[in-house]
């Protein structure tokens, strides 16, 4: 029988799920393989009772996300948290720093009173725990297609915990650093193919921080070049806010 | 009197529900709440380096991230008074026709086109008809393909910045794009046919119509706001003065109006403003359609994003035209941090959008503002909604409420844009 | 280049091999018997006690396993896997009859000829007998060519116990001195109490002549080979079996470093002396 | 071995003739850098570069490359065969072909790999002299000279290159697209001249003496400790090395999961799972112990089975490694017992 597979979005521009569409040569093969239950961006239907895979996007800013996540737990065998926004917190997270009340009169005044059960921006797993991750932002389509693919076959996650870098030494680029630049790929979890930086983009670090990284040394190493290194923390944040090693 | 919900409508980039009141079988109410939780996007970059926020305004919307990318890149110019190249701006172009093709392509055949046929997604039609999937995979990856091609990645592309691109694309990859664009114009044709020979609703859409224009040009990437019925046209920098944004009760969304009416915003304004400058297989294709120009009847917005496909096709192998003719390649320009204000427009798949920024003199950005299509169409497709609801309230409550949800879809709303 | 090796065009290549049987034998260890379905290449198929295969399930991985059945069992392989991830998770949800793929048999074994003649203390520690029970059964069908044979073996609790219909009806034969112990022990134990090392007290062993063979977890090693050592048993005729990870198997993917060494070319079993001298290794 | 002159404007015309039969690789310009790529337009062949940002391995053994396609059901084997074009690599390095000749101790002894055997048989190799670079310290090694695992050897001697002909097929292909002429007496003067002034080109002399008996001695040094506090274990420095070869390898399966591919990709003995293993066991969990592995191995691993070291002192890691740990500073390191600034 084919596992039951329902997309859940949370908070979130909905990129990765459009990634998730955008798999056209592999949708139909993909989707062969799984019961899609609901997906309400692709399909009339309601949210079942019982699933085995749950696949969550965005980050959690509602009490309603906390509750829909929860009752996500108790029935999917396997939860997988796609992108930034439901791995890191993501740009959502950004909202995350300072007073929320403040924001929300930012952006609404003081007009009627909407965006009930708002709270702070928060990761997929700092509600629920999560089986497998893909980060990014947007997730890379063929990462997405592999996790899936291990997550129906009960493997493990193989999630890269190595620094970017040695994947941008096999496609051969010129380091950011020797012209002066600032990459963070040198502390950003690879598994990206080091596409921004190939395209003459330094690395914004929307991986989130890989788990080899050495950020002491790392910071250590752009002072003594010169680099403001609050400045390098501040840009660390720009999808890593939740982060707690660049906050300092 | 009962109340009819759909909740979470399916099949559009968002989250959003619908609620009716019958009483006696006559329409009380009608509306559309936007559940998509709040993300106070014009407050984060208050705070952030200049060039953070295309970065982080793009993730407002996945689906026309490039757009968001270079409405931000275009207002940051404009505050920084920074003037890009001819060879930017072409490239800047087909990446939001990359945008157009893949949205477009999205939504017609995988959310408007099963309510035509009576399915709840485009996946069974894959085993009946695999002929009209595949041509709709087909043009939905051509559009990836060029975002990518251009951008680096469909989604969130890496290569537009501030002053140019990071990166060129191969010119004989170009090359060989530009034939799949000419090929691919059959494709764009059988989706015109495909939408034309579906029977449509009508409602009278009664609202102002908006979108860029820049002569005989098809405006997407600059031009001048443009009114249909009120027959103006005004520089974007005046957005903020044109677009009054409400907070209204039901929904996490602002409504905004022009002059004090609803307006609409999308492929059936800039087909109705634009028409004598569309591609000439376009130009036909709209002859052939049921549509004329000046339409009023907000479900030919469908068919108009198809007449836009055979569009973006035959322009987009122009400018890949113009690029090869020019050579060389783009250089990011140079600019100097200055405080200054700017605002941008570009058209999204859905319609106009527009970002204005301040930054400070050290270039830290002291506020922001982004008017999204999807917001400026709310309040008019509420009253749609409300027109159109009486006309179909006879039918069995699935049909009636399918109906419903199809106007909905016909403006091809994109929530989480609307609530940002 | 030995016929098989002739075969064997690609090293990486795995042959088919079909399950015949499965056995469990605790809650996470199965024992898997497997027949290479290829006749010539299951002919040519020769090995020693200690070495391993790479077990490989397309899709899911390799994994390097020890070899259980001794070499005299003809025509058939025995694995005894521990379900610890991907691959052998994958193994353990295999069925009888199904096919996996091995290649091998790779690395050094025991030297089982240089050891006949004498004496030998084996050692194993929780799933480490699975090589040891090759050697074991080895022994076994060779029993005339051996000297006195002791075996200690230790696991966390008698839930853990490999092979212990085996153990159970062995203790009571005297060609072979078999000692069991558990950390944990619970009401149906019978047998000893406490680490492995403990057992040192309770043999008597004739050191200038006696092949000892350890194998278990990596903590284990330094304790077995201090009370060896106590018994004054020779560094050089003490052997050990070391797990690293490995990707090849055949000394190219470099995952298996052991100091200088490699463990899957070098070893998985090594000679002491070579051990001591092996940074890394203990 | 035998020599031929050969006029320097006539490498445009050997290059153009190799490319009638083969596919001619060599050095291009990316960027400031040089990288080894396919040479469409004899024009665009570099041999005036310092080094490649790639070694050579990339086009023997590449950063990914597939081993295998396999069929799920029934764990078959469907695909292994490895297609490998006949090819000239134009403008390698001594260093580089040194490291070539390291790989193969490797990949084509014992148990062959028949990836790397199947791409080293259909590649020939031109080889080029150099000028030493102020990261280069080949001659620590051994490696700035070469005597085989070349077709062909040009050395620049100003306005002609001495050639050097190492093997048949080099010889024919001399003879069937470029002109030269035999050496004379001049011409061997010069070229010792050359060979001299080269050697005296480098900046120093490592001292690499007892190299690994140090690592032994000094296997417990708090230098490695100074150093993994630097290391970012980014594995910039495996991927850019000549002579690191190590892999992982990688099931892939189609989006139809009914059959997929077995790949492999550089690993790197800095990345903490490298010697990971099953419940949590991890043979090289500190950084430090993983900086030390790198040069314990390259320096005494390799070098107590094939008795030369597994550096060829191109200076590539040096480069790379945005910490500034490099092969110089470590053997500088052991020898004096502690880390310089
Ligand atoms: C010589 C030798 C003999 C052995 N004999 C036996 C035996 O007889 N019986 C037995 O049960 N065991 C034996 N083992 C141990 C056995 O090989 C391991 O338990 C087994 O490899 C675990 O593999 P797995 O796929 O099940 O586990 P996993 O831990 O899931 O590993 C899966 C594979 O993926 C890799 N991997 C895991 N996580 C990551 C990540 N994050 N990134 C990249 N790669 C990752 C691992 O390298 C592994 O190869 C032996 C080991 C050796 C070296
Ligand atoms: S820091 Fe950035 S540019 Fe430099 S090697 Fe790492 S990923 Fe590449
Ligand atoms: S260790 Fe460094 S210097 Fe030596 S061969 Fe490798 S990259 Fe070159
Ligand atoms: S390049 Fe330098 S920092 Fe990176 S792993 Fe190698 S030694 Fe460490």
């Amino acid at each position: 029988m084919a596992p039951r597979v329902v997309v859940i979005g949370l908070a979130s521009d909905f990129g990765c799920q459009v990634q998730m569409t955008n798999i056209e040569d592999d949708l139909l093969d993909v989707l062969g393989l799984i019961d899609l239950q609901y997906w309400q961006l692709a399909s009339s239907g309601h949210m079942p009772d019982s699933y085995d895979v749950a696949i969550v996007e965005g980050a959690v800013t509602t009490l309603e996300h906390i509750a829909t996540l929860e009752r996500v737990r108790a029935t999917a065998s396997a939860v997988i948290a796609i992108g930034a926004c439901a791995v890191t917190g993501g740009i959502p997270a950004l909202a995350s720093h300072g007073r929320l009340e403040e924001r929300y009169s930012l952006v609404y005044g003081d007009g009627p009173s909407v965006a009930p059960g708002r709270i702070k921006p928060q990761a997929v797993d700092s509600v629920i725990d999560v089986d497998y991750r893909i980060p990014g932002c947007p997730i890379d389509m063929g990462e997405f297609v592999q996790v899936l693919s291990r997550a129906l076959q009960g493997l493990s996650d193989h999630l890269p915990q190595e620094p970017l870098c040695a994947i941008c030494k096999t496609k051969e680029n010129v380091c950011f650093y020797e012209r002066g630049e600032v990459c963070l790929g040198v502390l950003t979890r690879t598994g990206c193919d080091a596409r921004c930086v190939s395209l003459g983009r330094p690395c914004t670090g929307c991986r989130g921080l890989a788990e080899d990284a050495n950020l002491e040394s790392a910071l250590r190493l752009l002072d003594e070049r010169g680099i403001d290194t609050s400045d390098v923390l501040v840009r660390a944040r720009l999808y890593n806010t939740l982060e707690e090693a660049f906050t300092r | 009197m009962s109340t009819l919900t759909v909740e979470h409508v399916a099949r559009i980039e968002g989250h959003g529900t619908i609620t009716v009141d019958v009483d006696a079988g006559a329409v009380q109410s009608v509306h559309l709440d936007i559940v998509e939780p709040a993300r106070y996007f014009e407050s984060m970059v208050v705070g952030r380096r200049l060039e953070d926020a295309p970065l982080i305004t793009s993730r407002i919307c996945g689906i026309c991230s490039p757009n968001h990318m270079l409405t931000s890149i275009k207002a940051l110019e404009s505050a920084l008074g920074l003037e890009v190249s001819e060879r930017t701006q072409v490239m800047r172009k087909l990446l939001v026709y990359g945008s157009f093709l893949q949205n477009h392509a999205t939504h017609l055949y995988l959310f408007a086109a099963p309510d035509y046929v009576g399915l709840p997604s485009v996946f069974p039609l894959a085993e009946t008809h695999p002929d009209v999937v595949d041509r709709a995979l087909r043009i939905k990856k051509l559009g990836n393909d060029l975002t990518t091609l251009v951008g680096g990645r469909s989604v969130h592309p890496v290569t537009a910045v501030i002053g140019g691109f990071t990166s060129e694309p191969d010119p004989r990859r170009l090359e060989a794009f530009r034939d799949t664009l000419i090929a691919t114009v059959r494709d764009a044709v059988a989706t015109v046919d495909l939408f034309s020979a579906f029977e449509e609703f009508e409602v009278h859409t009664d609202g102002e119509m908006l979108a860029l224009t820049a002569g005989d040009d098809y405006a997407i990437y600059d031009g001048e706001i443009a009114a249909l019925r009120a027959g103006w046209r005004r520089p974007v920098s005046e957005y903020r003065d044109i677009i009054t944004e409400r907070v209204i009760g039901h929904s996490n969304a602002k409504h905004s109006t022009v002059g004090g009416e609803p307006l609409m915003v999308g492929a059936l304004p800039r087909i109705n403003l634009n028409a004598a400058a569309l591609s000439p297989e376009a130009a036909r294709a709209l002859e052939k359609s049921p549509i004329t120009v000046g339409s009023r009847n907000a479900f030919f917005n469908n068919l108009s994003q198809a007449i836009e496909l055979i569009d973006a096709l035959e322009r987009c192998a122009g400018y890949i035209d113009r690029l090869l003719e020019m050579g060389g390649s783009t250089q990011v320009e140079k600019f100097d941090i200055a405080a200054g204000r700017g605002a941008g427009a570009t058209e999204a798949p859905r319609g106009t959008l527009y970002h204005s920024y301040e930054v400070d003199a050290t270039g830290i950005i002291r506020a922001g503002d982004v008017i999204t299509p999807t917001a400026q169409n709310l309040a008019n497709l509420e009253a749609d909604m409300w027109k159109f609801a009486p006309t179909v309230v006879d039918r069995p409550r699935p049909e009636f409420l399918m109906a419903i949800e199809r106007l909905v879809r016909a403006y091809d709303p994109c929530l989480s844009c609307s609530v940002h | 280049m030995t016929a098989y090796q002739e075969l064997q065009q690609n090293p990486y290549r795995p042959w088919p091999a079909r399950i015949t049987s499965i056995i469990d034998l605790t809650e996470q260890e199965r024992l898997f018997e497997l027949r290479i379905i290829d006749d010539g290449v299951r002919e040519a198929f020769e090995f020693t006690s200690g070495q391993f295969v790479e077990l490989s399930i397309f899709g899911v991985g390799e994994a390097p396993i020890s070899i259980s059945s001794a070499p005299s069992k003809q025509g058939f392989i025995e694995l005894c896997v521990r379900n610890a991830g991907d691959v052998t998770g994958a193994l353990h949800r295999k069925q009888c009859g199904d096919v996996v793929g091995i290649r091998g048999p790779f690395g050094r074994g025991f030297p089982f000829e240089e050891m006949k003649g004498n004496d030998v203390l084996l050692v194993a520690g929780g799933l480490g007998i699975a090589p040891l029970k090759s050697l074991i059964n080895h022994i076994h069908d060779d029993r005339h060519d051996f000297g006195k044979v002791t075996i200690l073996y230790g696991a966390k609790n008698p839930s853990e116990i490999l092979f212990r219909y085996q153990f159970d009806m062995w203790k009571h034969r005297d060609d072979f001195d078999l000692i069991l112990t558990v950390d944990d022990p619970d009401e149906s134990w019978g047998d000893e109490v406490g680490r492995v090392t403990r057992l040192f007290d309770m043999i008597d062993i004739e050191p200038e002549n006696t092949y000892g063979a350890i194998c278990g977890p990596p903590v284990m090693y330094k304790y077995v080979i201090e009370e060896m050592r106590n018994k004054a048993m020779d560094v050089d005729k003490i052997y050990v079996s070391f797990e690293r990870r490995m990707k090849c198997g055949i000394g190219k993917c470099g995952h298996c470093g052991v100091g200088h060494q490699y463990a899957c070319i070098d070893g998985p079993v090594f000679n002491f002396w070579e051990a001591m001298n092996l940074q890394e290794a203990i | 071995m035998f020599f031929r002159i050969m006029d320097k404007s006539r490498v445009l015309d050997l290059v153009a003739g190799l490319s009638q039969d083969f596919e001619v690789l060599g050095p291009v310009s990316k960027g400031d850098a040089f990288v080894y790529q396919r040479i469409d337009d004899p024009a665009d062949l570099r041999l005036d570069y310092d080094t490649t940002l790639l070694p050579p391995k990339k086009l023997f053994f590449p950063p990914e490359e597939q081993m295998m396609r396999f069929r799920v059901a029934d764990n078959e084997v469907v695909d292994d065969e490895v297609y490998a074009a006949p090819r000239v690599i134009f403008g390698l390095h001594p260093c580089d072909i040194n490291g070539l000749l390291l790989m193969d101790n490797v990949f084509l002894r014992d148990y062959v790999d028949p990836y790397y055997k199947a791409r080293r048989d259909s590649t020939l190799i031109v080889g080029v002299s150099c000028t030493p670079q102020e990261s280069c310290f080949c001659n620590a090694w051994n490696t700035d000279e070469v005597h085989w695992g070349f077709d062909i050897f040009l050395t620049d001697l100003g306005d002609r290159y001495f050639v050097s002909v190492r093997s048949v097929k080099g010889a024919e292909l001399l003879d069937d697209h470029v002109e030269t002429r035999p050496i004379t007496d001049a011409d061997t003067a010069e070229f010792q001249r050359v060979a001299r002034e080269f050697e005296a080109g480098f900046s120093d002399e490592l001292n690499t003496s007892q190299l690994p008996l140090l690592l032994d001695a000094k296997f417990e040094s708090p230098i490695w400790d100074e150093l993994g506090e630097r290391c970012l274990s980014c594995g910039a420095c495996s991927m850019v090395c000549p002579t690191c070869y190590c892999f992982d390898v990688i099931d892939r399966l189609e989006p139809d999961q009914k059959t997929g591919v077995r790949i492999r990709k550089w690993d790197s003995c800095q990345f903490t799972e490298f010697a990971s293993v099953a419940h949590g066991q991890n043979f090289r969990e500190s950084r430090a112990s993983r900086v030390k592995y790198r040069y314990y191995h390259k320096q005494w691993g390799y070098l107590s089975k094939f008795e030369r070291v597994l550096c060829v002192g191109c200076g590539r890691c040096a480069r790379a490694c945005l910490a500034g740990i490099s092969p110089r500073e470590v053997v500088t390191a052991l020898e004096a017992g502690g880390v310089g600034e």
